[in-house]
């Protein structure tokens, strides 16, 4: 059923696709003209979200705004567009991100149009990948948003680019390979591609095992978990700001959210058969990927390693549910600990993205994202240091910052699963706090450094804008998370729902 | 022990020697002359078989056609006699292994599967010409197949031509499409010359 | 204006203060920076004043609701509510006053420095901070405010960002706060797993059920109530600086001293003794917890007031005077006497913070200068300042009829009566803690006021009274220093004025026998001449008399004497460096490793570049065998052809 | 008694012998197109003892085509051959290996 | 015999007659007028394409003709449509380079004709002697093409390794035929095929037919290992022939695989089920990780196409419908990609020299940014990324294959897939990420740029649209 009766979501996905296309063809030397299409078209897509987000009926579970096309009649492939609780925040979280990094990516000089039309591809196959309701729909976009991401990396990125981006590219198609042979075999049982389809359809403990780990691998590299994480600190430090703002905003979510749309409701029988491998996954890359942070030196990687961490409270807070019934004996928490995850999400967007466009606003100035570099940044930037102090405090968990809810709630439910479990998740107070204060420190205080830090300008127009759009968000949603959790609440009741039941015999 | 099988017999071990020194002999003339003797010998098996018209059509088109054109290309590039490379020792013994492995393969199929127990008997000759029911085979249910044949040496002919074809200025030749294009005035030209008188 | 507007108004009123100063600071400028701050703290002391006068003087019913609904997830209930009793309201007077001063005497203290703004901005939010914090009617909030007063302390420390040993010690003190955060959360998570609520309405009228519950944990078997205590309390050791999480408190002085006044004497710290009294019906059903509480708070009381006695910087010795006295209320918190905790809470923000003031004045006077060795005999200059900080000592050593002395005395009594494993060494801990504080309060007193002079002439000679935007709140706060034990000992405690925020249960309940003999404060007093306490204190004040007044030699030759007493004591018990060595040198070690060999060479090294390098040796491996060699391709054809054949004809056929 | 096993042992080792003409010989070129020819020598002895014992004349007629066919790729093999000798002097087998890798 | 046999074979008596009329008329024109040539060829497949779509067999519908020698049915139909089209490009595409490198002669467009009817006669052959017989002039052509240089020596070495070892398997394959006619007296496929499905499983005749056929098959699809002379004839021959050879003849050797296997030996599904899984494994694995050690991008298209071979056999392998689908979708749109690769190739040694070196590309996006973009698609497509046409061949004979229950082997397949991405990845990178060495863009002529940029985009359209496709493959089954 579709509350407006236009197709919004289809305006959504292909109305920055084809902005895209028309701006990669953009003849050279109308750099002005291009970046104004880009920017017309990510606010118009902005827009789109706020009227989705106005119209969406948040009382409900069900699939809303639904889009249904014969796709490819031989394999019985839908073009099948939907949205609930679940994957609207993250459309939302995507068309935000892409105006800021539109907006961000103002200055850039080499292929201004290009890069812009990369973003909006990218923007709308990502948006495109949310709201599929087909499994081979969800793959075809999982996979397309690669080759933009790869050219972003590649032809805009740093000194290193060419080995990060490659090494992005096949780590993550290697992943979702598996992920395809296990959606192939399973339509091939199932007869169908329909994600709500194979959601229902019974399976055997074997084979939904085997199904989990092609899963987990796919989504697994694109979270990233630890130990096929590593991909992400190259890809981070090599990508442009703007890469790096979309690739920790929204690409990181796209493993959690196909987690929460595939792993879980699809097998979920494996899922409570595997929880504990997830959870310590999760565990490892809360505590161990924190301290590895906190040796960086190089911003970037330091930010990243961080996004790899808090990542880890995302799976932990979904896996939780089967620990807690085994725990306690009902799922009184679950819901905590899947919804933590989602809001999880979502603020990790706003900070992280923030986290990196601060660091592109220095490296803007000075051309190095070396710590060591830097030092009394708050002398000559005051404005520029109250941000970025805000968003490495959010980064650290800070109650009224929308870093907070997340780590609170799954840290809640972690201990109606094990005390261990909240023990090591709870870690993170101390490590969050100590890489990313420890940066603040070295960079943004102490005497001048040298010579580029005292003759840095602060913030100008667009920067402020970009910020403070982040700043309101990060503090709203830390002081006022419930919209966000209302919105999604009955599909996260139902899915704990769902996935409590045995799917082997039905 | 009949004649057949003498004439087998013999022609057989012919035929397989002849076919070894073809690959063995070190200059390409005596190979080519051993590829003679080996079809000729073939031919004559195969008149045991009652393939007449094939065994003749070997001789012919092979010996009197085929093979007179590797003398030619033999004799054309002087080719000096093969020298061999070290290494060929250590490699020949796994070759000539491997090609006793596929001769051996092929003899258990035919030895093991009771092919043997299907007997060459006079009885089962069919009667009439064998050339005469070839060529209705071949220009009744084999006219497409003929076709396709008469295609694949066109094929040839357009390849080996246009592949060892070389227009020498020296050499003279026709050009067909200056023979089209050509008028009347270059064909005749008038001369007046003075009636002489005596 | 109807109550709950009342009530929102005065967190939101410094809050607003704060945004305005903070983000439009060059609008308002300076003067409108203090005066928009300063009206703000006003505004929300006057009304807290209001709410007290309520809740004491009429009869008045708890007020308990919602203020907005945060998150409900899954039938949990989570939100921002105010509870309104009489500890909150106390609570709220006292850090709204002690805040309004602050506020003033900053005026002063500040006016030359060029984050004039920032400065009244951070103290205004710190304000709001601590107000959520004590109005807070469940966990979620107290841990918000909680973490948000830390956030406020971690800015006001590093306040001089420029100064390296400032930023240093901003970290330290909010990661020491963490690592305490870090048992609160767990504590809080224990709460929400066992009582199914974060309310403390719910949590409390669901604890006694769980009075004898047990929970596995680290296989062994907690009593519900002591694993939920204990990890609360560990909240509560870090921000009440209580050992071994003390560490940063001192360092916390690299603040602004108004700072160290209000936030790191008066109000924030104690914010760990205002959490375990606001949870007393939980605390009282762990005697396990109380006996811990009870030794950690001895161990600090004494220990820390030992350092006092070495310390020459005037702003640190104050700073080991409120680590001791913090452990003071502890201890009282352990022998369950809350009320006392409390009471002695808001006398010693009175005459703390005046003390610090009163040293922040000598040290503008001394030009931002903080070593005593290069004071003295300030007190005919600065007489005012000298008075004051007279006033505030003697309340500190708990001389009979000022304030500390009523709060002081009824913890040691209360210590007396309780029997619980830890109280014996409580006793003797904050009896010998008397001495000490008189000790180190009197050393100071000489070292900076009398004796004759150890600063050099100019110095001397620029030295003067300080204005009276600082003078001013000196005077205000020696009042109550003076005054507010004798007025309120008897309606806060015996009056049972307490009674509706603070549980105790009857079977241990050192307050009520100690009430069962007072009769009224005068007597009390009076009687306080002839107790052990009084003469340890004055034996403590005779011995710092003659060493520090009539012959300062001695104070060397000790030192030289009791070399490795002074030794230990200099070196703070060596916490700091076990903290600096192990733990953060341990820590970035792990770091590096991990870093390093885990990620850098195992995984990405091995695993990852290593199958990539192995795809390529096979790679060009494999290449060698296009040889280019034609009987090579052909043999490779009849290889594959035999193999064929064998693999699929003749082992199957 | 001969049999049709005997003519296919015959066609058989012509066969054999034929491939290994391919890939033993080290010595020009042209040995090898005279070892394909003699492949399909033995390939034409098999088709036409089947045909004989089977009594069904389409074996001599592929047989024919065989022949046909064989003669143009001897015709073609030739003219590549020429080719390659005029562009590298030699077809000895050991010195085509330009293309390798 | 009647006409109305005559008809079913109109189109192939239509190319034999054309190709006979390119041949004469290239006679009578001279260097400057060869363009009537091309416009003839072009012409002829043109209107081979109509004539074709106008007479296509209706779905399910099988006809035999020439006493069971000629099979009319959809899948002939569907291939030699796509040959036709095929054919059009290669003849587009190579024009300019024949011109560049002084081989703009009439006999390459004859030998093509020649070629593509060598390709339509197998794919409907009835019989083992039509089946030999295409294939046969399929090779003799390609074999005169790969050596059309003359002057070149890494051509003539070419077009002898393709000379020697494309007789060697058709020698196989003739052995692997007699040994099948030996064992069921008759060339027709279709009564091969009853008699195989009651054969005796002991008759060792059949399985070593097949194996000798299976061999075949695997050479003529460059399936590891009878792969070897690919990279090398793919190397030598001039760009534009390797152009076709890796493009028309695909199509051919799919027709061959299943017109032998399917129609053929269906009762030996097992046997040779089990034989194309090896072969499958070893060509995707062995064709991607040596296509990666490559520094010329001919070699490495050539080792790619051994992989994607491998693909093809995945589909070949299920013996299924849906298998028979997939790796008829799979050999079209591979035979449109390489096509279009290649044709980039052209593109950058239109003028005269070989871009055979991969860093021939470098800088490309800078110097033609929609040709690179081109390329960029053709590579991702290779690599099967998602929406472009390559994923969509590629799912298809993995799910095939995984319906077969062969789910390990496909597993398989997607890692060597992956392995596969890095050197496609490589080339966008030189394109896209390197700078130019030379700022100068290459002129491209506009039939050229058209028929490119139609290719290019197929990329995309066919694989955003492949519902069609699919289902136009699956109806031939």
């Amino acid at each position: 059923m579709n509350a407006l009766n236009w197709p919004i979501l289809s305006f959504l996905v292909w109305l920055p696709v084809i902005a895209g296309v028309l701006l990669m063809f953009l003849p050279a030397g109308r750099d002005g003209l291009g970046k104004s299409i880009a920017l017309v078209a990510s606010l118009a897509a902005l827009l789109l979200s706020v009227v989705l987000l106005a119209a969406f009926d948040a009382s409900s579970a069900a699939m809303q705004f639904q889009e249904k096309a014969v796709w490819i009649a031989a394999w019985d492939i839908h073009y099948h567009l939907g949205v609930d609780g679940l994957a609207l925040p993250l459309i939302a979280l995507t068309a935000l991100t892409t105006v800021l990094v539109v907006i961000a990516g103002w200055g850039i000089e080499d292929r201004p149009s290009q890069y812009m039309a990369a973003f909006l591809i990218l923007s709308g196959l990502m948006t495109g990948m949310f709201a599929a309701m087909d499994a081979l729909l969800f793959y075809v976009f999982f996979e397309a948003m690669l080759v933009p991401m790869f050219l972003i990396i590649g032809i805009w990125g740093g000194p290193n680019r060419i080995f990060a981006t490659i090494k992005f590219f096949l780590f993550t198609f290697f992943g979702s390979v598996f992920m395809l042979v296990g959606l192939i075999w399973l339509y091939l049982q199932a007869g169908s591609f329909a994600i709500s389809d194979l959601q229902e359809f019974p399976l055997g403990l074997q084979a939904q095992i085997w199904l989990f780990l092609g899963f987990l691998i796919a989504f697994a590299v694109k979270v990233p978990m630890w130990p096929v994480h590593t991909w992400l600190p190259d890809a981070h430090v090599e990508a442009p700001t703007g890469g790096s703002v979309v690739l920790a905003a929204v690409m990181l979510k796209i493993g959690g959210y196909g987690l929460l749309r595939f792993s879980l409701p699809i097998l979920p029988d494996a899922s409570a058969e595997l929880d504990w491998l997830v959870i310590g996954l999760s565990l490892v890359a809360i505590v161990y990927i924190g301290f590895v942070a906190l040796a960086q030196s190089d911003m970037k990687k330091l930010i990243a390693y961080s996004s790899i961490s808090h990542m880890g409270f995302v799976t932990l807070g979904l896996f939780l549910t089967f620990a807690i019934l085994r725990n306690t004996g009902d799922v009184e928490g679950a819901a905590l600990g899947i919804t933590g995850g989602m809001v999880q999400m979502i603020s990790h967007g706003f900070i992280s993205g923030a986290m990196f466009l601060c660091v592109g606003v220095l490296y803007d100035r000075v051309h190095s994202r070396q710590i060591a570099d830097y030092g009394g940044v708050a002398n000559t930037m005051p404005w520029f240091a109250m941000f970025a102090v805000l968003f490495f405090m959010a980064n650290s968990g800070l109650p009224g910052t929308s870093g907070f809810v997340g780590e609170f709630m799954v840290i809640l439910a972690a201990f109606q699963a094990d005390f261990w479990f909240a023990f090591f998740a709870a870690m993170t107070l101390i490590l969050g706090a100590a890489y990313s204060l420890w940066l603040v420190k070295r960079v943004f205080y102490g005497e001048v450094a040298n010579d580029n830090v005292s003759e840095l300008r602060d913030l100008n127009g667009r920067e402020w804008i970009v910020l403070t759009v982040l700043a309101i968000l990060t503090l709203g949603l830390g002081l006022w998370p419930y919209p966000l959790i209302e919105m999604m609440e009955p599909s996260v009741l139902e899915l704990v729902e769902h996935i409590t039941q045995t799917k082997i015999d039905r | 022990m009949p004649i057949i099988e003498i004439v087998f017999y013999l022609f057989g071990t012919v035929l397989t020697l002849a076919a070894l020194s073809v690959i063995t002999s070190r200059n390409p003339v005596y190979s080519v002359l051993f590829l003679v003797l080996s079809f000729f010998s073939a031919a004559c098996i195969w008149l045991l078989l009652e393939a007449e018209f094939l065994a003749i059509t070997l001789v012919l088109v092979y010996v009197g056609a085929v093979m007179v054109l590797f003398l030619f290309v033999v004799m054309m590039l002087d080719i000096n006699l093969a020298r061999l490379k070290a290494g060929f020792a250590r490699y020949l013994p796994v070759g000539i292994l491997v090609a006793v492995a596929m001769a051996a393969q092929l003899f258990i199929l035919i030895w093991t599967r009771g092919l043997e127990s299907q007997v060459l008997d006079r009885a089962t000759i069919p009667e009439g010409s064998n050339t005469q029911r070839l060529g209705e085979w071949l220009f009744g249910q084999y006219l497409y197949p003929f076709e396709i044949a008469g295609f694949i040496l066109l094929v040839a002919i357009v390849a080996a031509i246009s592949l060892t074809h070389r227009r020498r200025p020296e050499t003279k030749y026709q050009d067909p499409s200056r023979q089209v294009r050509v008028s009347r005035d270059e064909r005749v030209r008038l001369v007046r010359m003075e009636s002489e008188e005596d | 204006m109807d109550i709950k507007t009342i009530l929102l108004l005065i967190p939101l009123l410094p809050l607003a203060g704060s945004a305005i100063a903070g983000l439009l600071r060059h609008q308002v400028g300076r003067a409108g920076a203090h005066w928009i701050t300063i009206l703000a703290v006003a505004g929300s002391f006057a009304l807290s004043s209001w709410v007290a006068w309520q809740v004491f003087m009429t009869d008045w019913q708890v007020l308990n609701y919602t203020v907005y609904r945060w998150a409900v997830v899954d039938g949990l209930q989570l939100e921002v509510g105010f509870l309104i009793d009489s500890l909150t309201a106390l609570m709220m007077v006292v850090v709204t006053f002690v805040s309004l001063m602050v506020h003033v005497y900053t005026i002063g203290y500040m006016h030359d420095d060029p984050g004039y703004q920032r400065f009244f901005s951070y103290i205004n939010l710190f304000t709001f901070a601590m107000l959520m914090l004590v109005m807070a009617n469940n966990f979620l909030q107290l841990f918000f405010g909680w973490e948000a007063v830390g956030l406020v302390s971690y800015l006001l420390i590093g306040f001089w960002f420029r100064k390296e040993s400032a930023v240093r010690a901003n970290l330290k003190a909010f990661l020491v706060n963490r690592a305490g955060d870090f048992g609160l959360l767990l504590g809080v998570a224990a709460v929400l797993l066992h009582t199914g609520s974060l309310q403390y309405d719910a949590v409390f009228s669901a604890a006694p059920g769980l009075a004898d519950a047990t929970m596995n944990v680290a296989g062994m078997e907690w009593s519900v109530m002591t694993f939920i205590c204990i990890c609360l309390f560990i909240g509560a050791m870090g921000k009440s600086a209580q050992v071994p999480l003390h560490v940063w408190l001192p360092d916390s002085m690299e603040g602004p001293t108004p700072i160290s006044a209000l936030i790191h004497a008066a109000t924030m710290v104690t914010a760990g003794i205002f959490m375990v009294a606001r949870l007393s019906p939980l605390y009282e059903l762990s005697v396990t917890a109380l006996s811990f509480i009870l030794v950690i708070g001895a161990i600090t009381a004494l220990f820390m007031g030992l350092i006092g006695i070495v310390q020459n910087d005037i702003k640190r010795v104050v700073a080991y005077s409120t680590l001791s006295q913090l452990g003071y209320m502890t201890v009282a918190l352990g022998a369950s006497a809350y009320s006392v905790a409390i009471f002695h809470l808001m006398t010693h923000a009175f005459f703390k913070a005046l003390l610090f003031l009163a040293a922040g004045s000598v040290i503008i006077a001394m030009h931002h200068k903080q070593d005593m060795k290069e004071m003295g005999g300030l007190g005919r200059i600065m007489p005012i300042t000298a008075a004051t900080a007279w006033i505030g000592s003697l309340a500190l050593i708990g001389f009979p009829f000022f304030s500390g002395f009523f709060s002081k005395d009824i913890i040691i009594e209360s210590v007396k009566h309780v029997d619980r494993f830890g109280a014996g060494f409580a006793t003797f801990a904050v009896y010998a803690g008397v001495l000490v504080t008189a000790l180190y309060t009197f050393r100071m007193l000489y070292l900076t006021f009398h004796g004759k002079p150890r600063a050099d002439e100019e110095t001397m000679s620029h030295a003067h009274e300080s204005p009276w935007v600082v003078t001013v709140p000196l005077v205000l706060l020696a009042i109550p220093s003076l005054a507010v034990g004798y007025f309120t000992v008897e309606p806060l405690l015996f009056g049972g004025a307490l009674s509706d925020s603070i549980f105790v249960s009857p079977e241990h309940d050192p307050v009520a026998e100690i009430g069962s003999h007072f009769h009224g404060a005068a007597a009390f007093a009076l009687h306080g001449f002839v107790t052990p306490v009084f003469w340890l204190a004055m034996t403590g004040v005779a011995i710092s008399t003659w060493i520090y007044l009539f012959n300062p030699g001695l104070a060397g030759t000790l030192k030289k004497r009791l070399h490795a007493v002074w030794l230990v004591l200099d070196r703070k018990y060596g916490f700091d460096e076990f903290y600096q060595r192990v733990i953060a040198g341990g820590g970035l070690s792990v770091a590096g490793f991990l870093s390093k060999r885990g990620d850098r060479m195992i995984i990405d090294g091995w695993i990852v570049h290593g199958s990539a390098r192995m795809v390529g040796a096979v790679s060009s491996r494999l290449r060698g065998i296009q040889t280019g060699f034609l009987y090579h391709y052909a043999f490779a054809m009849i290889v594959g052809l035999v193999a064929l054949v064998f693999a699929f004809v003749l082992l199957k056929g | 008694m001969l049999t049709l096993a005997h003519f296919l042992t015959l066609g058989a080792i012509l066969f054999s012998i034929g491939v290994a003409g391919i890939f033993l010989n080290r010595k020009n070129i042209i040995i090898l197109l005279m070892s394909i020819e003699l492949m399909l020598l033995a390939v034409n002895m098999n088709f036409i003892a089947f045909s004989r014992f089977l009594q069904d004349m389409d074996g001599q007629v592929f047989v024919f085509f065989i022949l046909t066919v064989a003669a143009a790729e001897a015709a073609i093999g030739l003219a590549i051959l020429v080719v390659l000798f005029r562009n590298r002097q030699s077809i000895n087998v050991e010195d085509i290996e330009a293309l390798k890798g | 015999m009647n006409v109305s046999e005559l008809q079913l074979a109109l189109p192939e008596i239509f190319i034999a007659t054309m190709a006979c009329v390119v041949l004469v008329a290239d006679l009578f024109v001279d260097e400057q007028r060869r363009g009537l040539t091309h416009t003839l060829a072009l012409l002829t497949l043109a209107f081979a394409t109509i004539l074709t779509l106008r007479m296509i067999v209706p779905e399910g519908q099988v006809q035999l003709a020439f006493e069971g020698t000629f099979v009319r049915d959809r899948f002939g139909d569907v291939l030699k449509l796509f040959g036709y089209l095929v054919l059009i490009g290669v003849f587009v595409y190579a024009k300019h380079y024949l011109k560049g490198f002084g081989l703009y002669k009439g006999e390459f467009y004859s030998l093509s004709l020649f070629a593509l009817l060598g390709v339509m006669i197998m794919v409907s052959a009835a019989s083992m002697l039509t089946v030999y017989l295409g294939l046969e002039l399929l090779a003799l052509a390609s074999y005169a093409l790969v050596a059309l240089d003359r002057d070149s020596a890494t051509g003539s070495e070419a077009g002898m390794k393709f000379f020697i070892l494309g007789s060697l398997a058709s020698g196989i394959l003739l052995f692997g035929m007699s040994l099948i006619y030996g064992a069921t007296g008759t060339l027709a496929l279709d009564e091969i095929a009853q008699i195989s499905r009651v054969a005796p499983s002991d008759n060792l005749l059949f399985a070593f037919g097949l194996a000798f056929i299976v061999v075949g098959i695997a050479f003529k699809l460059g399936a590891v290992p009878f792969h070897m002379w690919l990279p090398d004839v793919y190397h030598g021959a001039p760009a534009a022939v390797t152009l076709l050879i890796s493009s028309l003849p695909k199509l051919g050797y799919l027709a061959l695989a299943i017109r032998l296997l399917q129609d053929g030996l269906p009762g030996m599904s097992e046997e040779w089920q089990s034989m194309l899984f090896v072969l499958a494994a070893l060509s995707m694995l062995v064709g991607n990780v040596v296509a990666i050690a490559q520094t010329n991008i001919k070699r490495m298209l050539a080792y790619s196409t051994i992989g994607h071979m491998g693909f093809v056999l995945l589909g070949l392998m299920a013996a299924t419908p849906d298998g028979y689908a997939a790796a008829m979708f799979y050999t079209i749109t591979y035979s449109i990609m390489s096509a279009a690769a290649f044709a980039v190739v052209i593109l950058m040694s239109i003028n005269g020299v070989e871009a055979e070196n991969l860093d021939d590309y470098k800088g490309m996006a800078k110097r033609n940014p929609w040709f690179a973009l081109v390329m960029l698609m053709v590579m991702f497509s290779l690599a099967g990324i998602p929406v472009f046409v390559g994923f969509f061949a590629k799912w298809q004979v993995i799910a095939a294959a995984i319906g077969a229950g062969f789910t390990g082997l496909a597993v398989l397949a997607v890692v060597a897939s992956v392995i596969g991405a890095f050197y496609y990845l490589r080339v966008v990178k030189l394109m896209y990420f390197d700078e130019p060495e030379t700022e100068e863009s290459v002129q491209v002529p506009v039939d050229f740029r058209a028929i490119l940029s139609i290719n290019g985009v197929a990329m995309i359209a066919l694989g955003v649209f492949s519902g069609g496709l699919i289902s136009l493959c699956a109806s031939a089954f």
